[in-house]
């Protein structure tokens, strides 16, 4: 299976050298990594409403510009990613197989979970992708961990991101990890995408202040704001926090303002998004922003959108066969070991 | 006609809001949108501004309800999963269970835990943590298996001027019928546990959904000719040793099953108390059942072999049986 | 016993309308709190020494001007004040009595907390004061909920106050107790004081930010900055503070810089304390300064002060003598009830 | 020369970072200042860099343990007392504990637990949650109540590949003495009970401080003839049950006595394994003691009544052997 050629950031975007051509280039593999996760999640989507998908789903429909412009601006093998449920564009665009979507969210036990763990909690975290645990905010303080053993093992220049959710920003978690991260000077990355809702709850029953990015101050964190929306903008402003943290000024926060274009998971209709704000700027679709774009700019023909969407179909139909044709987990050959000390395990099986 | 265990738990709310004035709500998404399970569903709209949404706080949602309840006030806070409570776990067993013990100020608070397995949740939507908080003194830690207990002690919780750790069984929410509510007054006081079916062969002793799978069990042994007396513990703090020991006196033989972790637990317990109190009554030594010592699983497949099923239970009785 | 004959605070002080006899008044009563803490807490030191008390001791030595400022800005019989292990003033000049210190230090079973729990955590919320537990943070988002039981029961206009140290800020129930007032808009003030070290630790390795009163912007929170050790200024912004609160300006957040002026606790001699620090503005002794602009606006004499620093030993004297004639605690007919559901307490004795 | 327990602590993590680079210290005031207990004091001279203070951020302090570990280190946390666990509870339970079972990539991390009563300290600063923990899958639960144990298992944890959960006894720490410590090589391996003291009568099985309580008490009996056989568990998750059936097959009787709180717990599972997996061997009911169902109370006079002591102990087993 092929993927979008370039998988490693570009940061010269955010340099006064960027060319035009590698600015083009870059928006074009983002928008490509943006359809290729839409693409997946409407599949998924539909195989959810007809039964085939094994727990929950949770999806990052209008949050792909966002996901996808951090996801690049990092480096895949040095950088670490610490997604959450609306990153699968990000996880893309940082280097996750596509099969590790399509095996887990499928029940394949190939995936990278075996069956133990599923859909949006997969992770690969010896190759810089934890594995998110549902408990919001706690991942912060898990890649301020990692960065931390990296820099006791002698390694600098590594950056560590890791998203959260206007709801998860109320989490004494993102508080400790945030203020941590800024005693210890890392380069953490923290990307808050405010989609305007927790669940249902909108952001008045969420905080007070004026603006998130408000917060960094009091952490002495350096603070970026983008509009969400915009893969270009979003292009720009992590891949600037993103150099800040390798230089060394410590952790950044970026908050992007865009809109949640589902429900909360497949099993919510969204009924109560205000449709004020679906009307309003944040509402738009960032795949339609970026196409238009690409045409304005001329970088794009419509036969080309139509190429890179018919490609994308292509892969994910071939990630989705593969996984669905892959066997399932089985509780007999599942070892039911959860030690890595496995002559530990108790052996006795009265008391189990 | 009929009502789930679920509404049973929505009208149990609707019904404490509307007799008592010092009831409130307070949970995510518990307000307009009627909480992540519609266990509060539009109980916003009848009683406006005593349903409140909190933010992604289960730290400070408990110590807001604490200290609610210190100025007189019964909030029943929702927990949107069980397995959530661990950020509030501090504000519950250091500040909820000792308050009365330290200040003689009681704290009446109703914690609803939506706990337990069900197919594909995986290891953060799917725990069981009754025994967790039994631990602690001061606590009082429910968990309703059947609709008119999640009804009638649902009630009792909240007329509690203690704090109540409110155990509710997310796999019996939306499929457990009963045709109406019972009428509380006619109900178990909190505290007692319930022979849910008569036996003379052996005793299992069991809550939560795990009493379903222990019904279907005894269904299977009486195929053979077996009869299981079952004990419905409801309250696992407090236990009602009494009535586990008067139902060991008569079968001498106990089985005790529930879905939370191995280690500790409440089988552990039961099985101590029958151990130490009830020595002479048994003759068979009792056993325990409980999940798998792993992770909760998020595939089905796995899920299904983690937790105890009704061919678990009925094979581990059959050994007993021919002891 | 006769205290200090006011008890109630003075806004006035804030105002256009104060005068300069109302204000030397309460910057007298202040004083004469502070005097009063001082004076109980070395008395309660040199039991401690001693070995006479139970339990530890952690004073607020040099945090009086700060603490006795903001007991002195509530009304006892209306708002709530949480203080923590550095407020004796603040609890006095609110309005415990001193015997409720005096029998919980030396043991009488008599104090608020009949010898369950000690010393710092004694409390009467039913009077406004809640009983601290020990882990640092928690009491922020309690006071919130009081505050929100009453706005339940109808009444307003009432003030909630917690306490908390600048170690305390890092805790995430820090966090989510003050967004959680801000997003409720509940009359809460915190009181922070920045005293340079939380146990051995200091300010550089507990958070990154120039000022702690940076966060409140994050939160929608009003901020206040205090020089800690003066008296005069604490009252001027605590009294401000707190008639914002009252005013329905939502939650305040005050931060008083000063210096602890001992150990950690009384068991610590704090020989890590910068000499840097103890020789700045922030090591002055508040009880001090208090004396001396006094003495400089004519406000007292050296008579004056001499006679209410007999008075305050007087009242420690009979407190401390009164207390430890008190009968201590007895296992036999100490009811071991932890419910206040009696009935619900399991009374078989062979699990117990 | 001798050493206490508290020291065995010390020299554990002194002789840990000199040995293996991947190993780190992180907790609140162990740097320049040594710690609440002075168990680290000096290493951050010794160790530049590699004693680190972490703020007032349990929860955190864990996140980056595990965040380490993942990358390969070895940290060592020391919260400051046990009680303040609760707030690092989800990240141990939840991120710790399921980590290697969802990911195949292990998290060393050791966290240390200053735990139990001491005169004086009341609600807060006593807890011993080792039950808490065990109950959960993933975790190594370790109760040291020797200044050897504390050394060697100490040792162990450091370099077993899962996350460890080691419960100090305060009350331990500066009186309990021995000559010196001992070579690792020759001690207990993690997972083995000891049998401190033999006898024939009857068996109490215990951990931490209450070894100590239990052997007074075998002195006590002692005056009336009667050899209580002593297992010290060491480790309570896994608990090593064989060696504590072979005892109960020697003696007949059953005492477990544990500091923690009464319901659940480790006397609870102890008991609950010997009914199950040892009935036939019981002459007499097995019998468990623990703390009072109370918050744990700050005077001492109600403190040494709330803990199990040794006449306490003396008491039941003289009751036990009656049967
Ligand atoms: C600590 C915690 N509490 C509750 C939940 C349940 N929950 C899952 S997602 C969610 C809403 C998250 O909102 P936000 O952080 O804004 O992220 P979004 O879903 O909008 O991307 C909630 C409440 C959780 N996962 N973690
Ligand atoms: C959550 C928590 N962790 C650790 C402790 C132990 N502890 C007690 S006081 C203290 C230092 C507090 O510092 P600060 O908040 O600055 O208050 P100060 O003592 O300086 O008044 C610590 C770490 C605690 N009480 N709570
Ligand atoms: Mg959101
Ligand atoms: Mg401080």
């Amino acid at each position: 299976m092929s993927e979008p050629t370039i998988t490693t950031p570009q940061l010269e975007i955010a340099r006064a050298t960027a060319t035009e051509q590698s600015l083009k280039d870059l928006f074009i593999d983002g928008y490509r990594w943006m359809l290729l996760a839409r693409t997946l999640e409407d599949k998924i989507a539909s195989l959810y409403h007809a039964g085939k998908i094994v727990g929950g789903v949770y999806l990052g429909r209008g949050q792909e510009a966002f996901s996808t412009a951090l996801g690049m601006s990092l480096q895949h093998g040095r950088d670490i990613f610490a997604p959450l449920i609306r990153d699968q564009s990000g996880r893309l665009a940082f280097g996750e197989p596509l099969l590790d979507a399509t095996r887990t969210y499928l029940g394949s036990v190939r995936g990278p979970m075996r069956g133990r763990d599923g859909n949006i909690h997969r992770g690969r975290p010896a190759e810089g992708i934890p594995a998110m645990i549902s408990h919001l905010g706690a991942m912060i303080s898990v890649v301020t961990g990692m960065l931390l053993g990296r820099r006791f093992r002698g390694i600098e220049g590594q950056v560590g991101a890791a998203t959260i959710g206007d709801g998860g920003t109320s989490t004494g978690a993102f508080h400790e990890g945030m203020n941590t991260a800024a005693i210890e000077k890392l380069p953490l990355v923290i990307a808050a995408a405010n989609n305007q809702y927790a669940y249902s709850t909108p952001n008045t029953s969420q905080f007070a202040c004026a603006d998130l990015a408000d917060r960094a101050i009091g952490y002495g964190v350096e603070p970026h704001r983008v509009d969400g929306v915009d893969l270009y903008e979003c292009l720009r402003v992590f891949s600037l926090a993103v150099e800040r943290a390798r230089e060394g000024h410590g952790p950044q926060l970026v908050v992007g303002k865009l809109l949640r274009l589902s429900g909360h998971g497949e099993h919510d209709d969204g009924s109560y998004v205000s449709k004020n704000l679906k009307d309003s700027l944040l509402g738009r679709d960032c795949i339609e922003v970026a196409q238009q774009r690409m045409i304005n700019e001329e970088w794009a023909t419509a036969v080309d959108l139509k190429a890179w969407e018919e490609e994308a179909r292509e892969k994910v139909r071939e990630a989705v066969s593969c996984a669905q044709q892959e066997p399932k987990p089985d509780p007999f050959s599942e070892r039911w070991v959860n030690l890595a000390s496995a002559w530990l395990i108790e052996g006795s099986s009265s008391h189990a | 006609m009929s009502i789930t265990y679920l509404e049973a738990i929505r009208e149990a709310q609707a019904l404490a809001l509307r007799s008592n004035p010092a009831v409130f709500l307070y949970g995510q998404d518990i307000a307009d949108f009627g909480g992540a399970f519609k266990a509060t569903k539009n109980l916003a709209a009848e009683f406006p501004g005593r349903v409140k949404d909190a933010p992604i706080s289960e730290d400070a949602m408990l110590g807001v309800a604490i200290g609610a309840a210190i100025e007189g006030m019964r909030p029943i806070v929702e927990i949107q999963f069980a397995d959530f409570s661990s950020l509030a776990f501090n504000q519950i067993v250091n500040q909820a269970a000792t308050h009365f013990w330290r200040t003689n100020v009681p704290c009446p608070i109703t914690v609803r835990l939506p706990s337990g397995g069900t197919a594909g949740s995986g290891p953060f939507h799917s725990q069981s943590m009754e025994a967790i908080y039994a631990h602690y003194p001061g606590l009082i830690v429910l968990t309703p298996a059947t609709v008119g207990d999640a009804y009638s002690m649902l009630l009792d919780s909240i007329d509690l001027d203690d704090p109540v750790i409110f155990c509710e069984h997310k796999l019996l929410y939306y499929h457990l019928k009963e045709p109406a509510l019972p009428d509380p007054k006619n109900c178990l006081p909190v505290g007692k546990a319930r022979i849910t079916r008569s036996g003379k062969h052996a005793t299992i002793v069991t809550y939560s959904a795990m009493l379903h799978e222990s019904l279907s069990a005894a269904d299977e042994l009486l195929k053979d000719g077996y009869e299981i007396e079952i004990v419905d513990l409801r309250s696992i703090k407090p236990i009602d040793t009494d009535t586990i020991l008067g139902s060991v006196a008569r079968t001498g033989r106990l089985l005790c099953v529930g879905e939370a972790f191995p280690w500790g637990g409440v089988t552990a317990e039961v099985v101590a108390r029958v151990a130490a109190e009830g020595f002479h009554l048994l003759d068979a030594p009792p056993q325990r059942l409980n999940a798998k010592d792993t992770p909760i699983p998020y595939h089905p497949n796995l899920w299904a072999a983690h937790r105890p099923t009704a061919r678990a239970i009925a094979e581990v009785l059959r050994g007993m049986l021919r002891f």
